[in-house]
């Protein structure tokens, strides 16, 4: 961003507060650079409408890949010796399914937090400066940031929607 | 109750929990590690000994390692079914208990995690059943039920541990936040350094939803897993179809009988009543009813069949059961599994904390003794009669027994005092969702 | 099918007429075909579709009890849709009562040594306790609905005949609404049990005891899923109909949709894990007390084909589609798989029929006479639905402000 | 029954060629015995490898055994210069390859860890060892003393043992001024001896042909168990009474006590005790009444009219118990017959009962069979050297008159086998006199010795020894010394002066013994006979049966006086068992841990009561009972058992031992110490019956030491029986199905398998699919098998504790089944791993320790289990067994291991492996000839020794080998067919005949 613009932090004590604020900023040329809220609120989300997380795909690669392990192994194994046990087949299709479920499950699973950490960009060592502590409580911040010389607008803005002012200067 | 919860005062009962424990807390510490090194003192016994220590015999192969392997496994299913299920159906009543509940679920899995090793003849030789070739490449069995249940077992142990981690995330932040000196470092390093900014909320409640999503068939899966160690063999008693439902809902009625034997307590010592309120109690009472209900339509069912079938074997089996060397343990199961259950159709006993209590004590009683029914009453009386026998257990099997119980709740008692044992994040979404339909 | 509100009064009613249609049709062929032609393949027929209709109107009213007493919060106006499948309750019991004429030609173990079973597979003593089962589970739905029907109509209004006589009579004398309350949730559970145990009482009698040697301890539960399956597939169809159709003001959410396709796949996901439940463990014990019965219907020619194709249609397909998540949303879509699986349960029944009626078919004995008699049943439980309907065109209004009880 | 001969002929031509390796060599023995070394010594380190001792190859020696008088011939396993293994001599005449349970427990006399190893002297303080050197100076000195002090002041008493070891000791007892040696045998026959003593004038013990007989009717003679000779009468009887053609020989028992052998009669009739007699009279009278067409010989029919005339069937029937129904049967069947034979009471009834029973079997036989066709008088067992009961009690009652100073014993133990050995031990414990016990192990009677001198067992000696008139057995070292004691007969040639030794040392005399007669008398000779094992079928005099002497009619009315009236007090019997015959093989852990295969119960001795009298009596198992006579008293907890005449008591002997090793002392209870102690004057007959003074309650009550379950099959297809008539009608009502009843037979291989039932694809098998077929119209029960499966395959022994709790470990059980219409019916299953071809138990395990063999086998791998016990548990037939512990061996009882078979560890499942190891090896040897195993190369140990040929092994793929012929049988049925399980193991049924 330009040098000359300032981040200001509105902090509101209730989601609805926030979320009209948000509201509002979105129809200014203001930019929304964060949120934080104590809760996946969905008040924040109608009001932010922010892109479909891709977590996803990395879940539905996680659980194909497993799948296919799993049984692979089971065959791949039970091939080494073809030892004849019960009579049954050495590649028994019908229990290797089990095997490749739980494959299934877990590979997914291990996706799916491969896909959270490296979408969410966890874990973070330094917590930002602006971040205030009562974020993970009961509170809920807005940082927006705007040209130096709208920095009183916009504090009046979230001052009207109710909110208490935290500036960081840069 | 829900009105007078804020943000604030949801935060300070969590909190407050976590304070300095007294004397009183750590004496019962000490009790519990006490009976943990005496598990691990018949165990290393039974190694040095032999496992002829044990009870078991031919026929009876199998014995209260297997049991107590079975009832903990189900005991540990509530927990993610209550997360994840409950999750899916947006049950409110879920929340208070959720982080709980996936606590007993994980300590619950290592418990059982342990029988298995507990069983083996020769349990130095475990490492045969990883998924590694021996010296002339010879694997695993992997069509062997055992083999399931290791695959099986560890894929839950993971997703569950992973689950409950990712659901205390925002919690422990929360503590981060709250907390200084050496508490603070090291919330803020297993906290990952959340910030609870949008960015983050957006990917994790998608994460969470499949979690819950893929831990759903997971529960079904294990525990359908667990019950074909059973039903997948040729033995009267054992091998029938229904075992796998059957198991599952057995389960699940253990591991919410495990949740008010676990909460009814946490909730008087903690304070948590406004969190942690009476329906909510009643919500898993009424959901014991339902399971306990399936479980009995699957014992009404197997008997029947049993006589349907007019095969002798089947018809003297499942006599047997009933009536006899092993009737009581088998009028034990049923009764309180079952018939003890339906009194919590009655609002009285529901909303009556002391007998919901005991009620949710006598149900794990009888899932143990369902265990026992099914693991020792028919092998002891199977296909052939010259080959029947009986089982009882030995002082080293109590002896290990009461470790195992030791050992979870040495694990729980421990997590309640230093980690946030309800969730403080889902507290505040129902109370939005309250205040939504309020206003 | 579609049905419409009697409040466009221009519009008269081809529906009704359709439906009479189809019923009449179907039954003059199964009648022709029973008394002339070939009377096993008539009643087999019957037997059938009996089995799939009426599980069809078992589970779709399965759902308002359950939602009910779940107390869940989305169902909306899919539990009065859910509903509207008690018309065929009366039906259905008629249609069981004719079932007795058949006895004949679906019971093959009349003509078989039981070697003692007889105490239980005896034609009276079936009938008597199936017919008491289905009299239960009918009455307790039809008892539940009333009660649903006093909180609906007294904040919608009734303009039906038989609504305005409801109504009418509350009037009369106001019953205790707190007890009402109390009572409908009673007896939502008590369908909910009855639903369990009738269903596999006549899983077992109908279906399984049509092999007498061989038995699965999970074939009730099985059948009553699949009821389950089934019966959400015809409510997710009808509604989507409804909420499709231009002329009323029937309206589902599209979260709604959502939720109801989830619980639609869900259970896709527990039938086959009943089915495969019961595979594996026949299959791993290769005890032949069981195997003979799956083998003929699953691995052997001719049946083999209809298994896959069954396995394909209710199980592959709608799993691999209803992974998506927003294919659970389109009405559109919804209708066609819920179609596709109910057509696969059928072939199910069939499968699991066929074989105890053909032994050794060279191909699979499936034809016209069955697809007739499909038919008439299908006009049948079309025409109860639509009579539903018009007795309470309101539910079909739109509403906006949606109760939770 | 020729069949029946060319089964066992072409049983012992198949066998010749492995015998001739066998007995390839020895020799290298002679050195070996030659050579002297501590007996803590390793043997490999002591016994020079020659030829035949090929480290990891066995070598073969004959010889006989003498665990009882039988003398069955032996081949020993000799491996690195132990032996591991005892097997039947095929040559042998008297049990053709075949030996009894005591016979393959013989290794656990030599290796007893209760073995003595040096001669000990009693002294003040207690036993102390000495040298041998001294030990003989000393008996020399003594014998010495007492022959200068005057004639008779030396006796001994010997058991039975071959003639050129009797003549030695009559020769050195001579020396000495002794009289001749007393030879004291528990069960010496008295009775039988005595009725042919009277009837024919010697007191022979012919051998029978019974297996020519068509109709058997016995009263009591125990010949499964221990008459006569065991092993032989065993295969005799199944020779007789096996299906052959569509019939089978009779078999009739009347006797107060089934046991074993009655158990495998047709029909057993229960009798009062001692009353077998009347019985007989009553059919003596039948038989020789005018109005049956049977020629009985006029005068002899004058002699026995005056006796039998009061023996009317009501008068028998009150006297005996048998309804005339019963009488009348047996009548019929004994007249109808065309080789009739009538054996009389074994051991187990009281002395002069014994003797009118016996001669009246005698006269019936007689009155039967006038030339006896079926007796031998040519050829006699050697048990008829026995001296009567009376001449022991005598010999040792005389010792104090004649002031006996030395008193040699030579393995026996009358202390304990001789009601009353209390007197006997006063006797010999007398202090002026001196007793050398030649014995190796402590026992009642050692005890009472002065100086215990162990001396070189059977297997460890040079001897000779008739088994009967008819077949010269030899005996030789098979094996390096493990103790450092004499030959016996060296050490007694030794205590004469050298120049009126009879020979230089006992081999030679033994030498002499075997070479008399012989047209050549070369090394070579006496070599081969030793290979062979001994001198068989030599033509001997062939003069006929000897004449009756009819005035003996006369004594037997004076013995008929003495039988007993009808009274309902109870009578104890202590018949002798199979396992531990007059009690030697109580402290041999193979025997005592093997289930009595009437009760299912090792360890313990029970009291057999009739099943409703104990109900009556208000008793249930395991309730202790104290029973008393004029003698003293014992008790013992009861087992109910339908064989038992009401009003007796059954307590088997041989148990019960006060000083006998770690496994004999104070085990079980010996019935035979409160008998009546008074034997009958005239035959000298001892009494193993005896009325009780009371039978009380003590209160206690024990837990029984079973191994069976349940003992009815609950309408479960496990081990039916088929009527003769039926064999090959459908036993089942409806066709082929999939039920229980209606299941066909699924042999193991690809057409055993139907894709109508079957969900899993047929397999091929390389080569061979090996099988075995139990015909359990054949199975006695014996347990014969059950002893070799334990010295072949090294498997533990656990104990009485270990078997209450149910941790048995047996492979191979012989379990019994009753007939719920009639308990006194049993149908005896030997049950071991059926080596399924769909084997439930391996695909369970999550290792593959379990799987299936190229060769159809199941096999186990222990270094792979890890102990989860799953396919133990999903076995049906629980044939699995699990090392719940390490068992114990103490020294030198590793000795006897099986080299070629694993010692498994705590924490192990093992079972039955049809014996792999000899697969194994037939495998090396077809493959060095470059062929393919013949049918009948491979025998596992329990079908080796199975003295009826119940088991036959073989290979399924070979569509000409015995087992694929027998599958055939309509007979042939699986054990729990209908599982699927599709079992190697094909049992034929047992077939069954109204009598």
């Amino acid at each position: 961003m330009p040098a000359d613009t300032v981040s200001i932090m509105g902090i509101f004590s209730s989601e609805q507060r926030a979320a009209l604020a948000i509201d509002g900023l979105r129809e200014t040329p203001w930019i929304i650079e964060q949120v934080y809220s104590p809760i996946p609120s969905h008040a924040i989300e109608h009001a932010l409408e922010p892109p479909k997380s891709r977590v996803g795909w990395f879940t539905l690669a996680g659980g194909i890949i497993g799948f296919f392990t799993g049984f692979f192994l089971a065959a791949f194994t039970s091939l080494r010796w073809s030892l004849i046990v019960g009579g049954k087949p050495v590649v028994a299709l019908v229990p290797f399914f089990i095997v490749g479920f739980e494959f299934t499950i877990l590979f997914a699973v291990l996706g799916n937090v491969l896909g959270l950490i490296s979408q969410a960009r966890l874990p973070r060592f330094e917590t930002p400066a602006h971040y205030d502590e009562r974020f993970s409580g009961d509170r809920f911040g807005v940082l927006a940031c705007c040209s130096e010389d709208e920095q009183d607008e916009l504090t009046r803005f979230f001052e009207t929607n109710g909110a208490e002012i935290k500036t960081n200067d840069v | 109750m829900e009105q007078t919860l804020t943000y604030k005062s949801i935060d300070n009962t969590v909190l407050d929990t976590l304070t300095p424990p007294q004397r009183s807390y750590w004496v019962l510490v000490a009790l519990l590690f006490a009976g943990i090194l005496l598990g691990a003192g018949c165990w290393t016994y039974q190694i040095l000994v032999g496992i002829g220590v044990g009870g078991q015999n031919n026929p009876v192969f199998w014995g209260t390692y297997l049991i107590n392997f079975v009832f903990w496994v189900g005991i540990a299913h509530s927990g993610t079914l209550i997360s994840a299920i409950l999750h899916l159906f947006r049950a409110g009543w879920r929340n208070p208990i959720a982080r709980a509940a996936e606590t007993m679920t994980v300590f619950a899995v290592c418990t059982a995690g342990l029988f298995p090793f507990i069983h083996l003849g020769r349990v130095w030789m475990v490492y045969y059943m990883l998924p590694v070739p021996n010296q002339r490449t010879l694997w695993p069995n992997f069509q062997s039920p055992l083999m399931f249940d290791v695959v099986a077992i560890s894929t839950y142990l993971t997703v569950s541990s992973l689950f409950w981690y990712t659901g205390m995330l925002p919690d422990l932040a929360t503590i981060r936040d709250r907390s200084h000196g050496l508490r603070h470092k090291i919330f803020k390093v297993i906290s990952l350094g959340w910030t609870g900014e949008w960015e983050i909320w957006r990917h994790y409640t998608r994460g969470y939803l499949f979690f819950a999503a893929l831990a759903t068939p997971l529960v079904i899966s294990v525990h359908s897993v667990v019950s074909w160690d059973f039903a997948l063999s040729v033995i009267p008693g054992w091998h029938t179809t229904i075992f796998a439902p059957y198991f599952v809902a057995g389960a699940i009625h253990s591991g919410l009988a495990m949740v008010l034997t676990l909460m009814i307590p946490l909730r008087i010592i903690f304070k948590y009543e406004a969190i942690i309120t009476t329906h909510v109690l009643e919500s898993v009472a009424k959901t014991i009813v339902f399971t306990g209900l399936i479980v009995g339509f699957a014992y009404a069912t197997e008997i029947f069949i049993a006589w349907y079938s007019h095969n002798p074997v089947e018809v003297e089996s499942f006599r047997w059961r009933a009536f006899g060397d092993y009737a009581l343990e088998y009028w034990i199961m049923v009764t309180c599994n079952t018939i003890v259950p339906l009194l919590l159709l009655f609002k009285k006993v529901r909303t009556n904390i002391r007998i919901l209590f005991v009620i949710s004590l006598l149900v794990n009683v009888g899932m143990w003794y369902e265990r026992f029914v099914i693991i020792v009453g028919s092998v002891a009386h199977d296909f052939l009669p010259h080959a029947w026998g009986l089982y009882a257990p030995s002082l080293v099997e109590f002896g290990i027994m009461i470790g195992a119980f030791c050992l979870f709740f040495f694990l729980f008692v421990l997590f309640v005092k230093h980690m946030p044992s309800v969730s403080m994040t889902e507290m505040k979404e129902t109370l939005q969702e309250g205040e939504s339909h309020a206003g | 099918m579609s049905t419409q509100p009697s409040k466009n009064q221009e519009n008269p009613l081809p529906l009704m007429k359709i439906f009479y249609g189809l019923t009449a049709a179907g039954f003059l062929i199964f009648i022709t075909v029973a008394l002339v032609g070939n009377p096993a393949r008539a009643w087999q027929a019957y037997l059938l579709n009996f089995l799939f209709f009426s599980a069809i109107a078992q589970g779709a009213v399965l759902f308002s009890a359950l939602m009910h007493t779940v107390k869940a919060r989305w169902s909306g106006p899919l539990t009065d849709v859910a509903e509207s499948f008690t018309a065929f309750f009366p039906v259905s019991l008629v249609l069981f009562v004719i079932l007795f004429l058949g006895q004949q030609h679906i019971f093959p173990w009349l003509h078989e040594d039981l070697h003692g079973k007889e105490v239980w597979l005896n034609v009276p003593f079936m009938f008597g306790r199936d017919l008491f089962g289905l009299c239960l589970l009918y009455g307790l739905g039809l008892t539940f609905l009333y009660h649903r029907l006093y909180f609906t109509l007294k904040d919608r209004g009734a303009s039906g005949p038989f609504g305005r006589w409801l109504l009418a009579r509350w009037d009369q004398h106001p019953p205790d609404e707190k007890r009402l309350a109390s009572r409908m949730t009673v007896f939502g559970i008590l369908y909910l049990l009855a639903f369990a145990l009738v269903l596999s009482l006549v899983g077992y009698d109908l279906v399984m005891a049509t092999d007498p040697h061989w038995y699965s301890t999970l074939f009730g539960a099985y059948t009553f899923v699949k009821a389950v399956f089934i019966g959400f597939g015809a409510l997710i169809v009808l509604s989507s109909i409804l909420h499709l159709s231009s002329r009323n003001g029937y309206h589902v959410e599209k979260n709604q949709f959502h939720d109801i396709g989830k619980l639609f796949f869900a259970f896709c996901l527990v039938w086959a894990d009943f089915f495969y439940a019961q595979f594996v463990v026949i299959w791993y014990g290769n005890i032949p007390e069981e195997t003979a019965y799956v083998i003929e219907r699953t691995m052997a020619a001719p049946w083999n084909v209809l298994a896959w194709t069954v396995f394909i249609g209710c199980f592959i397909a709608p799993f691999l589609i209803l992974l998506n998540r927003r294919i659970k949303t389109m009405p559109r879509a919804m209708t066609v798989i819920c179609l596709a699986v109910m057509a696969g349960i059928w072939l199910e029944h069939y499968l699991l029929l066929g074989p105890s009626f053909h032994h050794h078919a060279q191909y699979i004995p499936l034809g016209w006479v069955e697809a007739a008699v499909a038919v008439g049943f299908f006009g049948l439980l079309a025409a109860a639905v639509t009579i539903y309907f018009k007795q309470f065109p309101e539910l079909l209004v739109s509403r906006q402000e949606q109760l939770i009880d | 029954m020729s069949s029946a001969w060319e089964t066992w002929h072409e049983r012992a031509l198949r066998m010749n060629r492995r015998t001739f390796l066998k007995i390839a060599s020895m020799g290298s023995v002679a050195v070996a015995a030659g050579c002297s070394a501590k007996p803590e010594d390793n043997l490999f380190t002591m016994v020079r490898a020659t030829e035949d001792m090929v480290t990891g190859k066995e070598a073969w020696y004959a010889s006989t055994c003498r665990e009882c008088p039988a003398g069955c011939g032996v081949l020993a396993k000799n491996r690195e210069g132990r032996i591991i293994k005892l097997e039947g001599n095929h040559l042998h005449p008297v049990n053709l390859g075949t030996l009894c349970i005591r016979g393959q427990a013989a290794l656990q006399g030599l290796y007893n860890p209760d073995r003595l190893w040096m001669p000990r002297l009693k002294t003040e303080d207690g036993w102390q060892e000495i040298p041998f050197e001294k030990a003989e100076a000393l008996i020399r000195g003594k014998a010495r003393a007492a022959a200068n002090r005057g004639t008779g002041r030396i006796s001994m008493v010997t058991e039975v043992v071959g003639q050129t070891q009797l003549d030695l000791f009559a020769a050195v007892l001579q020396a000495f001024n002794g009289e001749s040696p007393i030879v004291f045998e528990p069960l010496a026959h008295e009775a039988l001896k005595f009725a042919h003593q009277q009837i024919f004038g010697s007191p022979a013990l012919p051998v029978l042909q019974m297996d020519r007989a068509d109709v058997l009717v016995g009263f009591g003679a125990d010949f499964l168990e221990t008459w006569l000779s065991p092993v032989e009468y065993a295969r005799k009887f199944k020779a007789m009474h096996m299906l052959s053609n569509g019939s089978k020989g009779v078999f009739v028992q009347v006797s107060p006590f089934q046991s074993l052998t009655g158990a495998n009669a047709d029909r057993w009739i229960g009798c009062r005790p001692g009353t077998e007699a009347a019985v007989i009279m009553g059919l003596i009278r039948t038989v020789t009444g005018d109005e049956n067409g049977r020629n009985v010989n006029r005068n002899l029919r004058d002699a026995l009219a005056v006796v039998t005339e009061t023996y009317t069937p009501e008068a028998v029937a009150r006297m005996s118990g048998v309804s005339v129904e019963d009488q009348t049967i047996v009548g019929r069947q004994l007249l109808a017959a065309k080789q009739p034979l009538v054996l009389g009471t074994g051991a187990g009834s009281a002395g002069s009962h014994a003797v009118a029973a016996e001669l009246a079997a005698l006269f019936l036989n007689l009155a039967l069979n006038p030339e006896l066709s079926l007796f031998d008088f040519n050829n006699r067992h050697r048990v008829e050297i026995a001296d009567r009961r009376s001449t022991v009690l005598d010999a040792f009652d005389a010792m104090d008159k004649k002031s006996v100073e030395l008193v040699l014993l030579n393995n026996v133990n009358p202390v304990f086998s001789i009601p009353g050995g209390s007197r006997i031990a006063k006797t010999l414990s007398h202090k002026k006199r001196f007793v050398v016990a030649f014995s190796n192990f402590m026992d009642e009677t050692a005890a009472t010795a002065d100086l215990i001198v162990p001396v070189q067992m059977a297997l460890e000696t040079w001897d000779a020894y008739e088994s009967n008139t008819a077949a010269l057995a030899t005996l030789q070292p098979t094996m390096g010394k493990i103790t450092q004691a004499p030959a016996l007969g060296d050490l007694l040639l030794n205590l004469l002066p050298p120049d009126q030794r009879p020979a230089a040392d006992y081999q030679s005399m033994v030498t002499r013994t075997v070479l008399t007669g012989q047209d050549s008398q070369t090394a070579t000779t006496w070599l081969k006979t030793i290979q062979k094992g001994g001198r068989f079928g030599d033509d001997r005099a062939t003069s006929g049966s000897p004449k009756a002497n009819l005035r003996a009619a006369a004594t037997l009315k004076t013995y008929l006086a003495t039988l007993p009236e009808p009274s309902d007090e109870y009578v104890l019997m202590a018949p002798p068992s199979i396992r531990f015959f007059d009690g030697r093989g109580a402290n041999r852990p193979w025997l005592i841990e093997t289930p009595d295969t009437l009760t299912q119960i090792p360890w313990q001795t029970t009291a057999l009561i009739n099943t409703d009298s104990m109900a009556a009596d208000g008793m249930k198992d395991g309730d202790v009972v104290t029973l008393k006579t004029q003698s003293g008293e014992i008790q013992a907890p009861v087992k109910a058992y339908a064989g038992v005449f009401p009003g007796t008591v059954v307590v088997s002997a041989g148990q019960g031992h006060s000083v006998f090793g770690r496994w004999g002392s104070g085990q079980g209870v010996n019935p035979l110490a409160i008998l009546d102690p008074s034997v009958d004057a005239d035959a000298g007959a001892p009494s193993f019956a005896t009325p009780l003074a009371s039978l009380e309650k003590s209160g206690r009550s024990v837990a029984l030491a079973t191994t069976s379950g349940h003992r009815l099959a609950l309408g479960r297809k496990i081990a039916p029986t088929v009527a003769i008539d039926q064999i090959g009608h459908q036993d089942s009502h409806d066709k082929p199905g999939l039920t229980m009843d209606s299941f066909p037979l699924t042999p193991p291989l690809p057409e055993g398998y139907d894709p109508k039932r079957d969900l899993y694809p047929p397999h091929d098998h390389d080569g061979y699919r090996w099988a075995m077929i139990v015909d359990m119209d054949r199975c006695i029960g014996c347990t014969a098998c059950v002893g070799a499966c334990y010295a072949e395959n090294n498997i533990g022994i656990v104990g009485e504790k270990r078997i209450l709790e149910g941790r048995e470990m047996a492979w191979l059980q012989i379990q019994c089944y009753q007939n719920p219409a009639d308990m006194a019916r049993l149908t005896f299953l030997p049950m071991m791993c059926q080596h399924c071809d769909n084997a439930p138990c391996e695909a369970v395990c999550p290792v593959y320790a379990p799987h299936h063999s190229k060769e159809g086998l199941n096999n186990q791998i222990y270094n792979r289990c890890i102990g989860t016990r799953f396919c133990g548990q999903n076995c049906p037939y629980k044939v699995r067994r699990f090392n719940w512990f390490d068992w114990e061996r103490p020294e030198p009882l590793p000795m006897q291991l099986n080299p070629n078979v694993t010692v498994r560890s705590k924490g192990v499942m093992e079972k039955c492996s049809f014996c792999i190891q000899r697969i194994k090896d037939a495998h090396n040897v077809a493959k060095n000839e470059n062929r393919a195993i013949r049918d009948g190369e491979v025998v596992p140990a329990c079908a080796q020794t199975c003295p009826t040929g119940a088991l036959t092994f073989g290979s399924l793929m070979d569509k000409t080998s015995r087992v694929s012929q027998l599958i055939k049988d309509p007979r042939a049925y699986q054990v729990l067919g209908y599982v699927n399980t599709k079992p190697a193991v094909i049992y034929l049924k047992k077939v069954t005949q109204t009598v």
